[in-house]
């Protein structure tokens, strides 16, 4: 599957996985470096045809260790680059993006989550909702985390991924999951969407009639790393001020709301629609940032609802920022299923009616 | 009174007033020095893009007035090969030691050279991890002692030095492996040449290139300076064998 | 309205690819769809399956729904997996080459073609997701011959465009297969 | 009048230079830094300097800082 799928008007059925590769081409990333794994690896074997027919830049890295490093040096020049990889790998790359956040990269990673922990299995899962939004390198630092739902989203998110990479300067994630990455749905890729970034002022292009620049997160001085932190903590209260996305539905008089994000959040929306026709106040929310968590927007809810239910596919992670979120206000429970495709509609809409009995 | 020339200065590579944070007797200094003349002489300066690893190696950037990134440890030709594939029109080079290259960097180094990436590295070998108070690294000396070969490095326990120059040279898309000591002055001499001839092979677009320096780590080694570069020539210059193991140009010359 | 099916076989009997088939025709008569892969280690060599879920007036979301409206199941292990799945008053429309005609629920409408004879007979086995898509037209009456076709020239890779006047055919013998004499 | 440079602010008394003077023309002199080493000092009062920059090329911290022949 390299062949050039059509940019603009005419509708295309393709995998999560193409889509995201394709539009991540659309979007102008200038090299790919990657390395396999299921359920993400059409998005390499997409790649390695199609930046070789382009004559941008493409490697199959030995490692994941190597590929996110290899982004790491191609957008320290400026340009575009990403890396795609799922679960136990992405475990890999924690300690360069720790590195990329210090260093203010623009970092593009797609994580196409599987079963965990360890080697887990190839099946979807939520189970890395907390490896990026919290992150498993070290320091203090935070990674912009996307999460799509529909195949026609991991077009648009990986538009949206580059240009809040470009635009703040930050890794981000492109959090998706096996049963996106897999699923096939009729998309249309416009044109990128997004104003291009100025890079100029930073970038490492050689030294030509400027200072030198060093890109570096070794820093010595406690004190000099104190503001340096404060400076970073400042953009990404911007980031949280700007960039917070979210999708609601029938909030308005529910008597309880489910929050659910990513692919397992479309039977969720399913079982809130079948919840109101058999005539249960029942609404919906779906975080599309993961960070900036929608946390403000939740608290508001809470003030309103009688109850959250969150619904995710791994033991209850998600649920721990909404409930931070809510605030004691009101009781935020879980209804999880460990691993695999999300939970059949009928399930969720039983559980919904005991919570609501409750 | 004849007219004075000067045949020596501080290149111009090397940022104004930089002093360097070394130790007494090491010889990271000269390895600096000699790759900021290199830069000079091809005119690489402003079309460098540098990638400092971990390790004493890292503050070549607070020294080379060239555009630098600070790679994760072992990590430097990964990022060294995101810099090259990103912009093919720049020199792209490592400053590395040997823990960073050949121990948790082997990968990245081993496939950087396989795949004939059109960089060069530089790897500083003293036989130690000098940054993290001396211990045992991937090319400490049979018999060394060290912070973690308290009794000295025996096979049994630790297994044998690798001598990088050589298996750099092994791999097809090498088009440069030499080994070079900075233990005399004519050697510093030749180390320089090496250097400049590594960075020409890039330029040539003719593959990947490798150097080897041999170097001190006197407070480590607990040895004076002037002893540190003794045992590199009676020592390590036995096992490690400077040379050029590769050189795709050579049948040309 | 929302309809879903399931299609299962044997790996290697193009059971993806004929729900992909599927997929696109829906798309092309502008419908909303989701094709859901059963993936992972059920591929080595065991049954595989797929599930296209269509909508004609709102966008897809729920997969992995707990009912299908139509099965179609290309060998005996797909219907023992699956007959339980299908709703009151669905279909299930078997490959009775490789599965028994032996009904098990009276509250579900059965179809037993032979569609890998029928396949063979055509001049190639591989043809029997092609034809079971014809079957199921004709039973759903929810895609045309033409969406199919059409779907068909866009899934068959370039290099494949050769076979393409053989699944037409499969296609047309498995819609007319209730014609023939059994 | 060949002579060198010698920038003691740089100089960290490795003492490498002295052995590769071929004049023997430094030595360890009086002033200290701030470790209380003895810093290397250029002492040429005959003029016996020939420019060869050994001294230069073997210095590790760039405390010779240039060298002219003439």
């Amino acid at each position: 599957m390299t062949e050039c799928l059509t940019k603009t008007g005419k509708k295309v059925l393709t995998k999560g996985n193409y889509a995201i590769a394709n539009a991540a081409v659309i979007a102008g990333c200038q090299c790919y470096f990657g390395y396999p794994i299921t359920p993400q690896s059409e998005i390499g074997e997409f790649m390695s045809g199609k930046m070789q027919e382009l004559k941008r830049g493409y490697v199959s890295a030995e490692s994941e260790l190597g590929a996110i490093n290899m982004v790491i040096g191609a957008v320290s020049t400026g340009v575009k680059a990403m890396t795609s990889s799922s679960s136990c790998a992405i475990s890999l790359m924690q300690e360069a993006l720790s590195y990329a956040a210090t260093d203010e990269l623009p970092v593009v990673l797609v994580s196409v989550m599987r079963g965990g922990p360890g080697l887990g299995n190839i099946y979807p899962s939520q189970g890395d909702y907390n490896q990026a939004t919290i992150g498993g390198g070290n320091g203090d630092y935070k990674l912009i985390v996307l999460a799509p739902s529909t195949v026609q989203e991991c077009v648009d998110l990986t538009y949206k991924a580059f240009y809040l990479a470009q635009k703040y300067r930050n890794p981000t994630v492109l959090l998706a999951d096996g049963m996106l990455g897999q699923m096939m749905e009729p998309v249309e890729f416009g044109e990128y969407p997004y104003p291009e970034i100025d890079n100029s002022d930073w970038a490492l292009t050689g030294a030509k009639g400027r200072t030198s620049r060093v890109i570096r997160s070794y820093g010595p001085l406690a004190d000099d790393r104190c503001v340096f932190l404060k400076k970073l903590f400042e953009k990404y209260k911007t980031i949280e001020e700007n960039e917070t996305e979210w999708e609601e539905f029938n909030t308005d008089d529910a008597d309880i709301i489910l929050v659910s994000f990513g692919g397992p959040s479309r039977n969720v929306k399913s079982a809130m629609k079948e919840c109101r026709r058999q005539g249960l106040k029942v609404g919906m929310f779906r975080p599309v940032t993961l960070y900036p968590f929608p946390s403000k927007r939740l608290n508001e809810l809470a003030g309103r609802t009688k109850k959250f239910l969150v619904v995710e596919v791994n033991m209850g992670q998600m649920v721990r920022d909404v409930r931070l979120a809510v605030n004691g206000k009101v009781p935020v429970e879980l209804f999880n299923k460990p691993v695999g495709s999300p939970p059949e509609v009928d399930d969720i809409v039983n559980e919904v009616k005991r919570q609501i009995k409750e | 009174m004849a007219a004075l020339t000067q045949i020596f200065k501080i290149p111009d590579s090397i940022k104004k007033g930089a002093k360097y944070s070394f130790c007494p007797g090491c010889d990271h200094g000269v390895a600096v020095r000699l790759v900021g003349e290199a830069l000079d002489e091809l005119g690489l300066r402003e079309n460098t893009i540098a990638v400092a690893s971990i390790g004493c190696s890292v503050t070549i950037y607070d020294f080379l007035d060239v555009d630098s990134l600070e790679a994760p440890h072992g990590r430097a030709l990964a990022e060294a090969t995101g810099i090259k594939r990103a912009r093919p029109d720049k020199f792209v080079f490592t400053y590395q030691g040997d823990g960073d290259f050949a121990s948790i960097g082997m990968a990245e180094s081993m496939h950087t050279a396989l795949r004939g990436e059109k960089v060069t590295a530089i790897c500083i070998n003293n036989t130690t991890y000098g940054m993290t108070g001396g211990q045992l690294g991937p090319t400490t000396l049979l018999g060394q002692v060290t912070t973690t070969s308290p009794t000295g490095r025996n096979v049994e326990y630790y297994g044998y030095p690798i001598k990088i120059a050589e298996h750099i040279a092994l791999c097809d898309g090498t088009a440069y492996s030499a080994r070079v000591s900075l233990d005399s002055v004519a050697n510093i001499r030749k180390a320089k040449q090496v250097i400049k001839k590594a960075f020409e092979i890039q330029l040539h677009g003719l593959g990947f290139s490798f150097v080897e320096i041999l170097s001190t780590c006197p407070t480590n080694w607990k040895m004076t300076p002037q002893q540190a570069h003794d045992r590199v020539r009676n020592q390590m210059m036995e096992v490690f064998k400077p040379g050029v193991y590769k050189d795709i140009t050579a049948d040309r010359n | 309205m929302e309809k879903n099916f399931i299609i299962a076989g044997f790996g290697g009997q193009g059971v993806l690819l004929a729900g992909e088939v599927l997929a696109n025709a829906f798309m092309m008569a502008g419908k909303n769809v989701t094709w859901y892969p059963c993936y992972g280690a059920e591929m080595r060599g065991g049954t595989v399956n797929c599930e296209i879920v269509m909508n004609d007036t709102e966008e897809v979301s729920a997969v992995n729904k707990k009912e299908a409206d139509f099965v179609v199941a290309l060998n005996q292990a797909s219907v023992e997996r699956f007959v339980s799945k299908i709703k009151k008053g669905g279909w299930m429309i078997a490959n009775s080459s490789l599965a028994k005609e032996i009904k098990t629920r009276a509250d579900i409408n059965y179809l037993f073609a032979p569609i890998t004879k029928l396949a063979e007979n055509v001049g190639n086995i591989k043809m029997a997701n092609i034809m079971a898509l014809g079957v199921l037209a004709k039973v759903s009456r929810l895609v045309t011959l033409e969406s199919l076709t059409e779907a068909l020239e866009t899934v068959i890779p370039a290099h494949r465009k050769h076979l393409m006047p053989l699944n037409l055919k499969a296609l047309k013998i498995g819609y007319e297969y209730d014609l023939l004499p059994v | 009048m060949s002579h060198i440079v010698l920038d003691e602010a740089k100089c960290k008394a490795c003492y490498l230079c002295i052995n590769e003077c071929p004049k023997k023309l430094l030595r360890v002199g009086s002033k200290t830094n701030n470790l209380g080493d003895h810093l290397v000092e250029f002492y040429d009062p005959n003029h016996e300097c020939i420019g060869c920059a050994m001294c230069a090329t073997r210095c590790p911290d760039l405390a010779i800082t240039e060298v002219y022949r003439g």
